[in-house]
């Protein structure tokens, strides 16, 4: 029982919602209520992934280790923000300036150290991949791309130009709607796995 | 420029030139704004986790909810409380049930929306391409949709066929990356198209993470430029 | 049955054997040996007999044994060294006495008499031994000697150019062949100590032999142990492993070098052992180690001396300074438009043609990193929009969400005419998704379901316009919407890096407009002074990076050897 | 026929196939796939971090949920226990790292079960190699960074949905002389790391490998049904266009 109820669980719950893209008329308020279950459980596990969070920054300052000093700045701020955020509430103006002026510059600076290491790579890319079709493809599709960018070219509305260009954009399409198929395959086979019971993450398997 | 909007602009400048300080090298002052972004993050979203999740899902109807509303909210905060407790080594089992719900609900969710949303859509757009009322009604050259069809099908098939998991049956014990025949021949074909939707992407990411630099130089120099007009 | 010792690897041959076996030397005048009482313990039956290639530190114990029976007294102290300090020191213990003492003369009666390893391998050296030439006898004592004397650390007072002679013996350092073993023994005793006991106890037993002969009584004693699934290994995997092993020339260096390629040129005999999985997992990841530790690794730091991270710092600031050049010191002007594409003029024909009382919903999916981005798509966008009726729900699937929308209406509109809803925060995308359109398609309630199931509205809307920073969020809504079958539009405002990967939805009908990142905010929203400086530095900085890809073109290819990738 | 009963009848022979051939694959012949060097690679760089006392980071990705790869957060977990055994608290050590709540319980789960059988004290309380940098897709780059720069790092094995950040953690492990692998869940990730990491699995490549690191029957059987699936909307779609050609679609 003690095996067997997670999977009837798993694979009720999932049943219903997939009958829900059939059956949606009749099945919609049963599908709402374990959706709204489900954001529960969701929340509740970044909860508790924080919570790990914080007992490892805890750990560090403990025990001494390494990178102990920065485990106080963590501890700090996050212990500021909750108190701050359970009293004020997110609405507040100063918590709000509070929150995206610390994360709007740091998030925005590591997109701008990215396009650096971004630069540097594409120094690399016969180095790391070689003359491969895929390189061959890789490089023209960026180079057009990029060069589109620009916009340094002029088009007419309607000109012989233009649709070339548009031919041009809509070249990768099919590379993308093949990975997109794929893909979707890929998702389709690994819900079911889930669905089946032939993978149980569940239970550590 | 108010004070405090001096004191965040402040902020917001010495932060950037924290975190830009990575370009030389992992340092003291890279990480000091990192961990202090990790966590104001971790808070803040433990607050809306709380606020906006938490409260009005689970602990408002169980509080002040009607009877018939706290037997509804029964359900989750029994598979809430499991996996609270299963955290604990003692309880470790019982986090099964609730980790079970949630991920029978993710594949389910997974299968319908890769099947409905994504294939079946996408295997429509490149079938209805080939629709020959389309060729000749709608404005544009005829012969260009034509060719767009077709290269549209072959690279989808090229794709498809460079992902095909199985090898050339020859010696059993002899490692190969090679597909069979037909597949390894179109793969061919699929690698050059899969290499420029790659391109395509690169092309967008460094658009992306360009913007943001020059975002960041321009926030500074309007600081700096605010600072020194004295406003 | 008598059997010719080779004296230069000693293998056993056929007595009419004219040449080794395993080293190809010659046996003429080799005198046959009676080995039949010496045959080895069942346990290593299956241990090639091209072994001693590798059995250094017994052929060195059994040299030192056989010397010190026929000139125990003339022999120098230095000579009385082994392999490992310890029985360096159990030797000049014993040299001290006169005589042999009673114990020792045991151990070589019962080597001599008895069928174990060190008595056979005794055995094969004596045979070895006498075959020898007085030349090349006296030539290895002198080999031994200078080796012992730098084991003491004294000066060595022989050329390292003949100890680096063609017919010098190989010799192995015990010490490293523990080190070798260490790892393993460590990862055992910490989750099978009493298999690590036994390891141990073999290891200790078999003192002196090779990693490979230490390989093979591990994977036959775990074979018993674990009593798993037997799968056959070749003997010759293995022993490409365990090689050569020269002693540095440098007094005090303890480094061995192995040359591998050296005994995959030797022809071997080739023997099946049966080992399981687990095991021959262990043996390849061993081997994957020795042939990590041989193998040429590619250069971190190239050629020229310019470290990467060097090339990383110039070309970071070779772009701030074009980015701020750009920005700063070019006079500014208008911005012209360049390729106008369908899916982003739609947004703008829908956003022109909305009624007056629309409702709309905006998912908000974009990080605060992202929002200078969509803020340069969203912001005209939001002009058009912005209406006394109109009305705004906000959803986000991202934890600041409704904090950046609430700042870019703020940026945006002066005096905002909207009114704006905020539904809250979905953590995962495709759970609110699925909610949203089941609520809007759901034709009748459970009367006593709380009040919080109502929190999504059930619309009607005049479309749904998706910020977001990337593909997943943005397809996430994309997905779920249509497969419920959401007959209203949705329109997306994306970053660059999303737009592409987004562009199959369009042409699928799933979505009815897009626009992405910078240069669909300049080519839709026509002529804009306002963003001329910054467009200029768009178009500088991605300048820089057509250039740097076609200059990597001039990049030698790189070639992947095993063992390597992984890097660049 | 619809679109839609298109869609049922794939999803019904997906499950009938994996169902199916789950059951007939066991002790027989296993299904012929290609190999993947980049994934021996992986294994190789993972037992020479060992051997050198380095560490062995493994990244399930930044959200329980991807897009690109539909229950890719669930696809990193299957990939896991192929990469946890009792030998993680050896040398160097093995961290799991995550950016959502959720896959760290999952992960949890996994990494305890497996070392269920690890006979060692050291493997069984709860203060396991699991963690959690940042809770948000960039803050978890930002928190994994410094912890790649403070750490010897012998190889780098990143699983799941991650996007634009990958690039540099890929960069912090080559400073730190580690090795990268990236099975990417997002194309996005996959085209920023398609200049920098060599070992990377492109596109569905990316769902062979719980079955190359774990050669099980379910993991054979998923291969082979995806194989024949493929097949059949290669099929589907030349056959489509024909007729709709044809005019009679």
């Amino acid at each position: 029982m003690k095996k067997i109820l997670p999977i009837i669980i798993a694979c009720a719950t999932g049943l219903t919602i997939l009958a829900g893209y059939f059956f949606q008329d009749r099945l919609a308020p049963i599908l709402g209520l374990l959706i709204n279950w489900g954001i529960v459980l969701v929340g509740l596990a970044g909860l508790i992934g924080i919570a790990y969070l914080v007992r490892m920054h805890i750990f560090r300052i403990a025990h001494r280790q390494k990178g102990g000093f920065y485990s106080v700045i963590v501890l700090l701020a996050f212990l500021f923000t909750l108190i701050a955020g359970l009293i004020l509430t997110p609405q507040n103006a100063f918590y709000r300036d509070w929150v995206l002026n610390i994360q709007t510059p740091v998030e925005a600076s590591l997109l701008a150290v990215l396009s650096v290491t971004l630069l540097y790579a594409s120094l690399y890319l016969v180095r790391t991949r070689g003359w491969t079709p895929m390189s061959v493809g890789f490089l023209v599709g960026a180079l057009v791309s990029l060069i589109l960018n620009l916009a340094v070219f002029q088009f007419q509305p309607g000109s012989r130009g233009e649709v070339w260009a548009l031919v041009l954009r809509r070249l990768p399409l099919a590379g993308l709607r093949g990975i997109l198929i794929g893909m979707a395959l890929g998702g389709l086979i690994v819900g079911l796995r889930v669905l089946l019971a032939v993978d149980r993450p569940y239970e550590g398997e | 420029m108010s004070l405090y909007d001096l004191i965040w602009g402040g902020v917001g400048l010495l932060l950037t030139v924290m975190v830009l300080s990575y370009l030389i090298g992992d340092n003291l002052l890279f990480r000091l704004a990192a961990y202090l972004f990790v966590g104001v993050t971790a808070g803040f979203l433990s607050v809306l986790i709380i606020n906006q999740i938490l409260w009005p899902f689970l602990l408002q109807p169980l509080i002040n909810g009607l009877w018939i509303e706290k037997i509804w909210v029964l359900i989750p905060l029994t598979l809430a409380v499991l996996l609270v407790i299963s955290q604990f080594q003692r309880f470790k089992g019982l986090g099964r049930v609730p980790l079970a719900f949630l991920a029978g609900l993710t594949a389910a969710v997974t299968v319908g929306g890769a099947v409905f949303g994504t294939l079946i859509p996408q295997l429509r757009a490149v079938v209805n391409a080939f629709d020959p009322l389309d060729w000749y009604q709608s404005p544009g050259m005829p012969w260009l949709r034509i060719t767009e069809a077709v290269v549209m099908l072959v690279g989808v098939l090229g794709t498809l066929s460079y992902f095909h998991f199985g090898r050339r049956r020859r010696d059993q014990n002899d490692p190969s990356e090679v597909r069979p025949g037909f597949f390894e021949g179109l793969a061919k074909v699929g690698g050059v198209f899969l290499g420029m939707a790659l391109g395509t992407v690169f092309a967008g990411i460094f658009s992306t993470a360009l913007v943001a630099m020059i975002d960041r130089l321009l926030v500074i120099s309007e600081f700096v430029m605010r600072l020194m007009g004295g406003s | 049955m008598p059997v010719l010792i080779c004296p230069e690897c000693g293998a056993e041959n056929l007595p009419d054997a004219e040449t080794c076996v395993v080293c190809q030397n010659s046996l003429l005048g080799v005198e046959p040996a009676d080995l039949e009482q010496h045959q080895p313990d069942a346990q290593f039956e299956h241990v090639p007999v091209d072994q001693p290639e590798d059995d250094l530190s017994d052929l060195l114990s059994s040299l030192k044994q056989d010397d010190a029976l026929d000139d125990f007294s003339e022999e120098e102290e230095g000579h009385r060294s082994t392999l490992s300090v310890g029985e360096v020191e159990q030797q000049q213990d014993s040299l001290e006495e006169p005589e042999v003492p009673e114990w020792l003369h045991r151990i070589r009666q019962r080597a001599q008499a008895e069928p174990d390893s060190v008595g056979d391998i005794t055995q094969r050296i004596k045979a070895a031994q006498e075959s020898l030439d007085e030349q090349k006898k006296e030539a290895q004592e002198q080999r031994l000697e200078s080796v012992i004397k730098k084991i003491h650390g004294e000066d060595d007072e022989q050329p390292p150019a003949e100890i680096a002679g063609d017919e010098e013996q190989p010799v192995e350092d015990d010490e490293d062949v523990t080190d070798d073993v260490d790892w393993l023994t460590r990862i055992r005793k910490k989750h099978r100590p009493e298999l690590a006991e036994e390891v141990q106890e073999s290891l200790s037993e078999r003192e002196g032999d090779s990693l490979l002969q230490w390989l093979v009584a591990l994977e036959e004693g775990s074979s018993e142990l674990d009593g798993a699934e037997d799968e056959r290994l070749h003997m010759s995997e293995l022993t490409e492993d365990t090689q050569e092993v020269e002693i540095s020339p440098l007094p005090g260096d303890s480094t061995q070098e192995i040359d591998i390629r050296e005994a995959s040129s030797k022809k071997r005999i080739e023997t099946e052992i049966r080992v399981t999985r687990e095991e021959q997992t262990r043996a390849d990841q061993l081997a994957a180690i020795i042939i990590d530790e041989k193998t040429p690794r590619p250069l971190r730091e190239p050629r020229n001396g310019i470290s990467p991270s060097g090339i990383r710092r110039v070309l970071g600031l070779m772009l701030v300074i074009l980015l701020s050049f750009m920005l700063f010191f070019q006079s500014s002007g208008s911005v012209t438009s360049g390729l106008q594409e369908p899916q982003g003029v739609a947004v703008h024909a829908w956003a022109e043609g909305l009624p007056a009382q629309a409702h709309l919903l905006f998912v908000l999916d974009y990080q605060a990193g992202y929002a200078p981005e969509i803020a340069l798509v969203a912001q005209p966008l939001l002009e058009l929009i912005d209406g006394e009726s109109r009305v705004i729900s906000i959803l986000s699937s991202s934890p600041s969400g409704s904090l950046l929308f609430s700042k870019l209406l703020d940026q945006t509109l002066e005096v905002g005419l909207l009114e704006v809803h905020d539904l809250g925060y979905y953590p995962v995308e495709a759970f609110g998704a699925y909610g949203l359109a089941n609520q809007v398609r759901s034709k009748w309630q459970i009367t006593s379901q709380p009040e919080f199931m109502k929190r999504l509205p059930s619309g009607p809307f005049d479309g749904i316009l998706i910020l977001a920073d990337d593909y997943d969020g943005a397809s996430a809504w994309i997905e779920q919407l249509t497969s419920l079958a959401l007959e209203t539009p949705i329109y997306l405002l994306v970053t660059a890096q999303a737009a592409p990967l987004l562009m199959p939805y369009w042409e699928s009908g799933q979505v009815k407009g897009i626009l992405g990142g910078m240069t669909d905010a300049i080519n839709t929203d026509g002529e804009t002074a306002a963003l001329a400086s910054r467009w200029r530095a768009y178009q500088a900085g991605v300048l820089m990076v057509i250039v740097l890809l076609l200059v990597g073109l001039l990049f030698p290819v790189q070639q992947l050897q095993d063992g390597e990738g992984g890097g660049r | 026929m619809t679109w839609t009963q298109i869609g049922w009848i794939i999803i019904g022979l997906a499950a009938v196939l994996l169902a199916g051939l789950n059951v007939l694959i066991r002790g027989r012949k296993p299904y012929q796939v290609r190999e993947n060097p980049a994934l021996k690679r992986l294994q190789d760089h993972r037992v020479v971090a060992v051997e050198r006392g380095k560490g062995r980071q493994v990244i399930l990705g930044d959200s329980f949920w991807s897009h690109a790869y539909p229950g890719l957060g669930l696809h990193a977990l299957s990939a896991l226990p192929g990469l946890v055994s009792p030998e993680d608290k050896g040398e160097g050590g093995q961290v799991v790292s995550t950016g959502s709540g959720a896959l760290v319980l999952f992960a949890r789960e996994i990494v305890q079960g497996r070392y269920q059988d690890g006979f060692s004290p050291d493997l069984q309380d709860r203060k396991l190699p699991v963690s959690l940098p940042g809770p948000t897709a960039l803050s978890f780059t930002a928190g994994l960074l410094p912890e790649l720069s403070m750490h010897t790092i012998g190889s780098l094995a990143m699983f799941g949905s991650f996007g634009m950040g990958a690039p540099l953690w890929a960069e912090a492990a080559y400073i730190k002389g580690g090795q990268v692998f990236a099975a990417a869940g997002s194309i996005t990730a996959q085209a920023a790391l398609f200049l920098t990491v060599r070992d990377l699995l492109i596109g569905e490549e990316v769902f062979m490998l719980p079955g190359l690191l774990a050669p099980t029957a379910p993991n054979q059987a998923a291969w082979l049904t995806e194989d024949i699936l493929r097949v059949a909307l290669m099929l589907l779609l030349i056959v489509a266009a024909t007729l709709k050609m044809a005019g009679l679609l």
